[in-house]
């Protein structure tokens, strides 16, 4: 497997491959540790953390849908204390890179949580993620919002030394907007897309299916739309892209980094086979040799219009 | 031990009416499965449905390798599973979960076993260990119910152990008719068993559960229940499948499926 | 089956039953008719008709994604005056409505399909498609902008005393924004949702899919995210609502009824299955005879909260 | 007469190396298909894949209201339809497309009829029409061609059918070596066919179409293709089975679903 280069530089951040674990779909590594070898992985973005613990939602907090799946955890979490005491020892020991996923309702917190991690031993990177209700807008995502984009992007940046990722929201009509107030903000690198916003009805009792009402949707059915967002933004902006909406293999991994993704991360793939994203790494070294590259950097945006019909 | 690999479907045999067993060559699996653990399920190539299944491991037999899990036809995926035969693989993830926990020294308990439907095969291996542990057959008392007699799985298997099996069918078509707390109700009654050593552990629908617990509650006895959620993940990282515990303050969510499937009933709130 | 009534008033526009078939996917009924009794349907919303002829798009055309497709026609048609000509005699035969959905590319042509079309016999309603790309504005969606949608409806609602319907692009921030636009420009009935941008790649051969690169993704799929388009819509306007999006049975119909549609529009399922619209149809009266209901009115937005977790 | 329905399948047994012949009961298609149409066939449950997939009417049994595909396992759908057997259901439409044109009186012609791979079962049924039409078997001559031996199908029955017909293997492991179009020239150099009378019929991978088309145009000789498209609906609404061809002013989409799969070779605009 060594034939071919899978390190990746995305800005400031080294990555040893370009394949990482999505937030909140792989806890905080320890829970898979046993079925995979962390040390393979390129990167491990922990469970949305926030400043202070957070029960989460009602249940159902979940439901399946044609290839797909709702989610409305309400960011459960044990909130970035505990997180530093007593998940981030446990990661230290590894060689991945460890990216902490930080959400806030209100733009102190994100600042608070920036300053927080900031030089905390382990912590490699920030993941902002704006798709959290913007209390002072009245719930909408801060991410819809290319001003408040921008504005707690910017806080951030003034807050932490670590290489910082903007996860953006898919839930808007031009993306390349949001991503060009993301990196005016600071942001170092995007990571996208983060869930689309959905909901599920019981015909037979006449309710919603989640306590939430909406949900988020991830999987299979939402990768041609994550593939269509990485590609726009990947059009509008030089910062690296860790893409991600719906990888379930190596082929799907591929697609994206054709689409413009110089990463990608490997969501609710992980719920389904543990060993999800470890396949996808040795699959995606295998389609380069298959394709006679030396390196996975050379295949990042290189998609090309299919064969035209000659015009008459 | 954990494992999460492909497996070789050994036997797949119908139980009881849209029941099946089906049996499983995992030696991980065979070897270290507690009675309450559980393993995820994958028969699906694609995405139909997108989650794997959990299923509660009802017989071991490490020697070969192999466990079997019983199941009840309900959708989807145990429509999939009931078409697997002998030779076919499915992924296979586990043993998941914690176990049902039995207080040492065990023989000086009375251990009654409430099952529901398809709860039962849990409680069945969870019987057969306290069996083998030197506990006497007639302190493992088991409450086996379910709507009709046709539903009604493992009773020959509780029998084969000699342990105390009670049937319990709501339309009385086999044992007592009615639901396994009536027969709770009147085992505790009849006093013939020494009430301040009983453990209750049950597995069924959430409704059944439920009514027991609010027994063992009434009656001030120790009650373990084996709950019931989707799993999307069931190694503790979706947070999908939360079961709302009690604590000093009010109340947190506990993941089904790695701080349960087994709780203290008491803990449990119930809604 | 006629224990339950069907049929619907939505605002000027009376349908037999609520169950239509979706613009683009029944082609003009003819192709169908003789495996679909056409007077069981509510209506046949026709293939989107412009002004003049167009070629559509090279191939290919469509894909296949997770659960759902992807379109690029082009919206190839015959053109307004071979509709009203080659097809529309055919459908005059019928009892169910014939709905023409109409397309252009600038303000000024809607304005002349609307004129052309009002008052012809056999028309029943106009529906705007303004998921089509805005000349003026550099090809971004007419339906994305609420000025440009509210400035087009208000054009076309000057031009045709039809009951008119707007349908509305899913791909935007905010779904509310641009349905109250239609509303407030004339429309009598809101149609949502068209499909969803997407791309597909092909990893083997390293290129778009698509010989157009983007397409409309739908199919069960996107059901969630129609689902929930619908629902928000519902709760801002107070025209009836044609719901469709991933609609494959009468579980999925009903659950759009339930979310606030008054009607539903079968789409993609034509393909699969050509009898799907009447399976639809008399799958929504089976299930309100079980529910108990008289008239499918009644289910219409009643979708309750999940039984809540009482608080502690 | 069309239908669109559920149907029996009746066989489904290996005719060569990852093909098939399925044979499905139908009274409508088995009465009304004609040479070159096809049939959407459906055999998933859900949406994986999304699509009906069409296939061509191999062979035709009025009598007991049976017809017959034959196919190559590809992906996805052909590997399911591969493992249905006799009893279970598939969903059927058809029959579908235009069909081969025969110009009349038929026996005046030399019907030259060039199949690649899966190509060859239309061309069978046009075959078998034209013999029963009274067309002499030295009249219709059969290139059937495929990669390997072990691909190439319904060899037999052309055999059977008194025909002319030339086998081609790209390995030479049956039949002469090379591509059909070699076969195709070679025979025409030959001179033993008047010429002036030659129709082609020919139905295979794109590739080959085309080659076999500009032979033709070459040779100025009449020839038909059969295109192969996706098929979404295949029944002439969703426009995305486009072929592009020669108009007066340049050039127009049509449906291969209902204007083709049967094009004039000389119309169809390759790229
Ligand atoms: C820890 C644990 C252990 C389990 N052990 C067993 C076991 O040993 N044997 C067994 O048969 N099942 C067991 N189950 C339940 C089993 O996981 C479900 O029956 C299975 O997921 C159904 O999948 P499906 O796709 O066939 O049905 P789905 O399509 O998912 O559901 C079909 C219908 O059944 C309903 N349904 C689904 N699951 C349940 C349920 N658990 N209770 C009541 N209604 C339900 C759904 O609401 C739906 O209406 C266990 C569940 C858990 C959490
Ligand atoms: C009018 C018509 C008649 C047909 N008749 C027959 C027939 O009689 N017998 C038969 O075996 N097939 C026939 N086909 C082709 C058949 O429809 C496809 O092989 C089938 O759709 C493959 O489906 P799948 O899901 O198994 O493969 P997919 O998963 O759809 O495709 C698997 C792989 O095969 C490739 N592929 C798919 N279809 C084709 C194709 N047609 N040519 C080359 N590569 C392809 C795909 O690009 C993909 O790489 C016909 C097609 C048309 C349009
Ligand atoms: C159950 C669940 C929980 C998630 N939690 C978070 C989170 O805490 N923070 C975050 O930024 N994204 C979260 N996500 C979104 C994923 O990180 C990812 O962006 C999304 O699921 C799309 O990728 P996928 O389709 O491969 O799952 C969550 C997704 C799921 C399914
Ligand atoms: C091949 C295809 C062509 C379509 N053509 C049109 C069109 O001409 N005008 C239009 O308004 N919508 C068109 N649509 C969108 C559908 O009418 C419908 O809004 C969308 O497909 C969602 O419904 P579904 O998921 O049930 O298919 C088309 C859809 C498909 C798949
Ligand atoms: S099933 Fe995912 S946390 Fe329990
Ligand atoms: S397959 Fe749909 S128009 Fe031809």
């Amino acid at each position: 497997m060594s034939r071919v280069k899978m390190d990746v530089q995305l800005g400031p951040l080294h990555l040893q491959n370009p394949v990482l674990v999505a937030s909140g779909t792989f806890g905080y590594g320890n829970e898979y540790a046993d079925l995979v070898d962390l040390n393979r992985l390129g990167g491990i973005m922990v469970k949305g953390t926030t400043l202070n613990p957070r029960a989460g939602n009602p249940m159902p907090r979940m439901v399946e849908t044609p290839a797909g799946c709702l989610n409305a955890i309400g960011l459960q979490n044990v909130g970035v204390e505990a997180f530093i005491r007593e998940k981030l020892p446990f990661l230290r020991r590894y060689r991945c890179a460890v990216i902490v996923n930080i959400a806030a309702d209100v733009r102190e917190e994100f600042e608070q949580l920036a300053e927080r991690l900031d030089g905390v031993e382990g912590v490699h990177a920030l993941e902002l993620n704006i798709s959290c209700p913007n209390q002072a807008r009245g719930g909408i995502e801060f991410g819809v919002d290319p001003e408040a984009t921008y504005d707690v992007v910017s806080r951030v940046r003034k807050c932490t030394r670590l290489p910082l990722i903007v996860k953006l929201s898919p839930n808007v009509t031009d993306i390349q907007v949001t991503a060009r107030s993301a990196v005016d903000g600071g942001a170092d690198i995007l990571s996208l897309v983060n869930t689309f916003v959905g909901i599920a009805i019981d015909a037979r009792t006449r309710r919603f299916k989640l306590a939430n009402i909406t949900g988020g949707l991830s999987g299979p059915a939402i990768k041609p739309l994550a593939l269509y967002a990485v590609w726009r933004v990947a059009q509008a902006v030089s910062v690296p892209i860790i893409g991600m909406g719906g990888i379930m293999n190596a082929t799907d991994a591929v697609e994206f980094l054709l689409a413009g993704a110089s990463a990608v991360a490997v969501g609710t793939a992980n719920y389904i086979n543990p060993r999800a994203s470890i396949e996808v790494l040795e699959g995606i070294e295998q389609y380069l040799i298959e394709q006679g590259e030396r390196d996975v950097k050379h295949i990042v945006g290189t998609v090309q219009r299919c064969e035209p019909e000659s015009e008459f | 031990m954990r494992c999460a690999d492909y497996a070789e479907v050994v036997a797949n045999r119908p139980v009881a009416t849209n029941q099946f067993e089906v049996e499983i060559h995992c030696p991980t699996i065979a070897q270290y499965a507690q009675p309450g653990q559980f393993v995820q399920l994958r028969v699906q190539s694609g995405y139909e449905p997108l989650f794997s299944r959990p299923f509660s491991v009802f017989r071991k037999h490490p020697e070969r390798g192999d466990f079997s899990v019983v199941y009840l036809v309900r959708g989807t995926f145990t429509q999939m599973l009931a078409r697997k035969q002998a030779g076919d693989r499915v992924f296979v993830v586990g043993p998941l979960g914690n176990r049902f926990t039995v207080a040492q020294p065990s023989e000086e308990r009375v251990h009654v076993l409430v099952a529901g439907g398809v709860g039962a095969p849990p409680l069945y291996l969870l019987a057969e260990e306290l069996i083998q542990a030197g506990v006497p057959g007639t302190n493992v008392v088991v409450i086996n119910g379910a709507r009709r007699h046709d539903l009604l799985v493992c009773q020959e298997h509780f029998a084969q152990l000699g342990v105390r099996s009670f049937a319990v069918t709501e339309d009385g078509s086999l044992g007592a008719r009615g639901k396994v707390t009536d027969v709770l109700k009147r085992l505790y009654e009849d006093g013939g068993l020494a009430h301040h050593r009983w453990q209750i552990y049950t597995c069924g629908p959430t409704a059944m559960l439920e009514a027991v617990a609010d027994f063992a509650k009434a009656y001030r006895l120790p009650c373990q229940v084996s709950m019931e959620t989707l799993m999307p993940c069931g190694l503790g990282v979706c947070l999908g499948c939360a079961v709302r515990v009690r604590t000093a303050d009010g109340f947190e969510y506990k993941r089904a499926c790695v701080d349960g499937p087994i709780f203290e009933a008491m803990e449990v709130l119930w809604r």
